[in-house]
């Protein structure tokens, strides 16, 4: 384990100018990052950057400013396929966002390969863009949502996962890090489980690029979806890696642009992969952002932001525990630094309007994940998410906001 | 008091406050005094959705005028419902469909105006005016 | 008509830093507007003063930073709205550009309502992006894809599209502006042709909203589609107009995240329109960055924008026409400044090549209109397409580098 | 000669040229000189796609070397098409899949080497590369 200096911190904190603005004349306190992290310079004046200097169309430009941007937009391929160990950059597609990545891969894959009376498993712990797309491919191809339950800890009940894969599974679907909760599934496990069964395993990953390291050919998975807006990049892009065998068979999603080959009003033919899944033009600037927030964080390391966001989770884990009437919903075995918390006869929604007042952003509600929600049997919790740019000092003062709210309204 | 006098009375008794801590402890006390929904009353039907906090919304008529009961299981969001009810409650459809319903922003309140699904209460105004204007249609038909 | 002075248009391009760029040791000249448009500081500031200072997820947060954000994406929403004088907000949804706009409404209208033996028309003067999603909905549905054909002179031909329409038809898709000849749809009349027969009318506006305003109610047109990045605003971002009775009764497209009402694993809810077709977290700092571009158009003023653009389009055509050896594609009545030419013997990739190096950006190809093409009976053109930042100087160079050309290839 | 030599032959040709226009020039007229491929060859399955302007290329065995000739509508692709049958016409299918291709770039064309489907040469250097390794397989076989 690395040590962190306090300098260090507030360097790393000087990155990112927000976090020096205030909130109702408060310091900002920050603890809304799986919901969008906030954006180092190196992010912000890259698109800029690009915007002053370098804007052009990709793809088929003859122009020097064209192929540039395409050099550039390709070579963030690479840099994305790297920080996932893809096979090949080939195998990342740029889409808007993970929810874009999720639709696609249940529209095209499920076009492809879906037929009646198969079964689809999702997860009771995963949020809405992880469940609705697979939902709705399942009633246009008349297949079945199986749902793989939780476990009292906030866990997916794998011994139930086992009974629930058969032949006629499809595809399992499941996110590396619950937004809600913080777990961090085993996919490598499950992958091992689900491939001896030749079925394949989609990935929803937008909450798991920012927290540690992620090997996709190591965990085996099939598919992986990501948002750059909460890996400390731009909003508007994110991706999907896929593995070649899958992404060569399954049918194109949306159409136009790039992605085709050659067109008749008779017939379409589309492009390669990956182009063949890139509709219209593509989001140049901010796969720009996305390639200077990945530079950012390989400079910053694995090492320091596990360190310093495990140091923030046992903390305030500690801490919360020791609060009266404050309880923390769920317990897995591995979790990232996401703390989902509820106060006694205190609602959510009251809690979080004065924590707000106080320069503290914590989420309040449901967050996207209403089955989980129903299965805990709460409408909703508070939820500090943080990142590595967060302080102990900046916990305490959440504590002491609690403390605040529960005088409010005792 | 016509709908305008309460809006100023409210805003005056705002007004008071220079603590944003003063104004959430009045508007918690005033949560405590909304004119409770019927247990019976607290349906799907009455229930407003999209709010972070679940608020049911129910109307009564009676003699012209409209007279409206509420819950919320958040505290604060029951001060802006009695709000509401105190500017809106006892008064024609005609009176209600036309006011204004600005005054939150007057009150310091402006948070709870986002135009967004993450507090009920621009869902509140739509309804009460929904419901005014339900009134009104019945009583032109009557 | 205005007077433009050259100090006007001199301060115009200063708010552009692209274009004090050289290639080459050449100082830029960008005719390849109609690929992408560049963009203003006050377009690049926004983005980025959003990432400094406001950046979070919209929707359902109740700290400030999120209602902050929520209500500038929201302002932004009514800025477009009035920008193409929408009946309401509602009507307004945000995109990742115009691709994705025809996909969606190619998908849910043809989902919604489309059925075996029903016939859509598309223009065989049409960009790719809004024929293939068409030809793929009929394909899906059984429905048949009728032609709309092109005249001689780069117009749709109306005596024939009067033909077509008949009570199958379900949707005529059409652009405002044809990005190959620069063409002007006569929109509002073959709307009211359309509606005679009660059928909707799809409009890729890709290219409509920088060339003049834009009045949906006017036109009466039943969805307009457009991209930020063509309208010198950021890339990743843009939107459909669609009229709030179609939308209503739209099936949502991508699912998840805002868009959701109310998920259990035995059916999903969805939200009220606009947010039932926005899935996943929206693209906020872009949108920031769209809003700002409307501001900049607005500032300039359509009386500068179409006085430039027309002078530089007649210039261009003058000079074009007087040289011996270019023919230029298609003499519409109606034009925008996009010209597309041929030069006798010379291939259109040997001569945008020594363009380049010469500083001027044109494109080549086939410019995603390959059935256009082929009925034109050509491999594609060189293709300048004029801002009103630029200028005669800047077309006096284009014709002295085709010169050069001529002479490198005789 | 070999492979190698011969790019080294070319990049020296090239590095003759301070200006891009007197290495155009050059280019245009090898452009002339390309060993034209068969009008019959000019097929679909000889058509590299992908490329702003169409470029057919074939290839013949005998001997254990291959031969290229090839064609294209524009002079420009013509030219580099030229340069990549002198570098790798006439020679083994195993030195045409172990050679470098990178000269290019050296030689100061590489806005002919993007990543993408605006001209055809990466295609055209994948083509002849997997046309050699056909052969390779083909002679391991026999
Ligand atoms: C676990 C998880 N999946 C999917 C999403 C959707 O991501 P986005 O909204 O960026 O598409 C989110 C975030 O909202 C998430 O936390
Ligand atoms: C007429 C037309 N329609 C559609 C498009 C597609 O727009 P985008 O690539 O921004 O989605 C374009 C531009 O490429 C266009 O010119």
């Amino acid at each position: 384990m690395i040590e962190i200096s306090e300098e260090k911190i507030q360097s790393v904190r000087n990155d990112f100018p927000i976090l020096s603005r205030s909130i109702y004349g408060k310091p900002l306190v920050y603890f809304d990052n799986a919901a969008t992290t906030q954006k180092p310079n190196s992010v912000i004046d890259a698109i800029s950057n690009y915007y002053r200097n370098d804007n052009a169309n990709v793809h088929r430009g003859v122009h020097y400013l064209s192929q540039q941007a395409t050099a550039a937009f390709e070579d963030t391929r690479k840099k994305v396929a790297a920080f996932v160990n893809a096979g090949s950059p080939n195998e990342i597609i740029f889409t808007r966002g993970a929810t874009e990545a999720i639709n696609l891969v249940a529209w095209s894959y499920g076009e492809t390969f879906l037929k009646a009376g198969d079964e689809i498993l999702v997860s009771a712990l995963d949020h809405h863009s992880n469940i609705v797309p697979w939902q709705a491919a399942c009633e246009r191809k008349g297949a079945h949502l199986k749902v793989i339950p939780v476990t009292p800890e906030g866990e997916l009940n794998k011994e139930v996962l086992a009974g629930l894969m058969n032949e006629r599974t499809k595809m399992i679907a499941i996110s590396h890090i619950s937004n809600a909760l913080g777990t961090i599934n085993p996919i490598r496990e499950i992958v091992g489980m689900a491939h001896g069964m030749n079925i394949p395993v989609f990935v929803d990953g937008a909450q798991g690029l920012s927290h540690g390291p992620v090997d996709v050919q190591d965990s085996g998975c099939d598919f992986y979806a990501f948002s750059s807006h909460k890996m400390y990049g731009p909003m508007g892009i994110g991706g999907l890696y896929g593995k070649t065998s899958w992404l060569e068979q399954m049918q194109p999603y949306q159409l136009g642009g790039e992605m085709i080959d050659k067109v008749t009003f008779e017939k379409t033919t589309y492009n390669e992969i990956p182009y063949k899944f890139e509709a219209g033009t593509p989001n140049v600037a901010d796969v720009m952002g996305l390639g200077a927030a990945i530079d950012y964080l390989n400079m910053l390391g694995w090492d320091f932001i596990k360190t310093q966001e495990n140091d923030l989770l046992s903390y305030a884990t500690q801490r919360l525990q020791q609060m009266e009437g404050v309880r923390i919903i769920g317990s897995p075995a591995q979790k990232a630094a996401i703390i989902s918390f509820v106060i006694d006869g205190i609602h959510f929604f009251d809690a979080g309007t004065i924590l707000d007042h106080l320069g503290i952003a914590v989420r309040t509600g449901n967050h996207c994940t209403q089955p989980l929600m129903n299965v805990l049997g709460i409408n909703g919790t508070l939820r500090a998410s943080m990142a590595f740019y967060n302080t102990r000092g900046e916990i305490d003062k959440m504590l002491a906001g609690i403390q605040q709210v529960k005088t409010l309204f005792a | 008091m016509t709908i305008n006098e309460t809006i100023d009375q409210i805003i005056n008794e705002f007004s008071q406050f220079d603590d944003w801590m003063d104004k959430y402890n009045y508007l918690i006390e005033m949560g405590r005094s909304v004119p409770l929904i019927d247990e019976t009353q607290k349906n799907d039907s009455n229930l407003i959705v999209g709010c972070q906090s679940r608020v049911w919304l129910s109307s009564e008529y009676r003699d012209g005028l409209i007279y409206f009961t509420a819950d919320s299981d958040a505290v604060i969001t029951k001060g802006i419902a009695f709000l509401l009810i105190r500017v809106f409650s006892g008064h024609t459809p005609t009176e209600i469909v036309e006011a204004e319903t600005d005054f939150l922003d007057k009150i310091g309140l402006r948070e709870h105006l986002s135009p967004t699904r993450s507090n009920g209460l621009l869902s509140m105004v739509k309804q009460i005016k929904l419901y005014a204007f339900a009134y009104q249609v019945k009583e032109k038909n009557s």
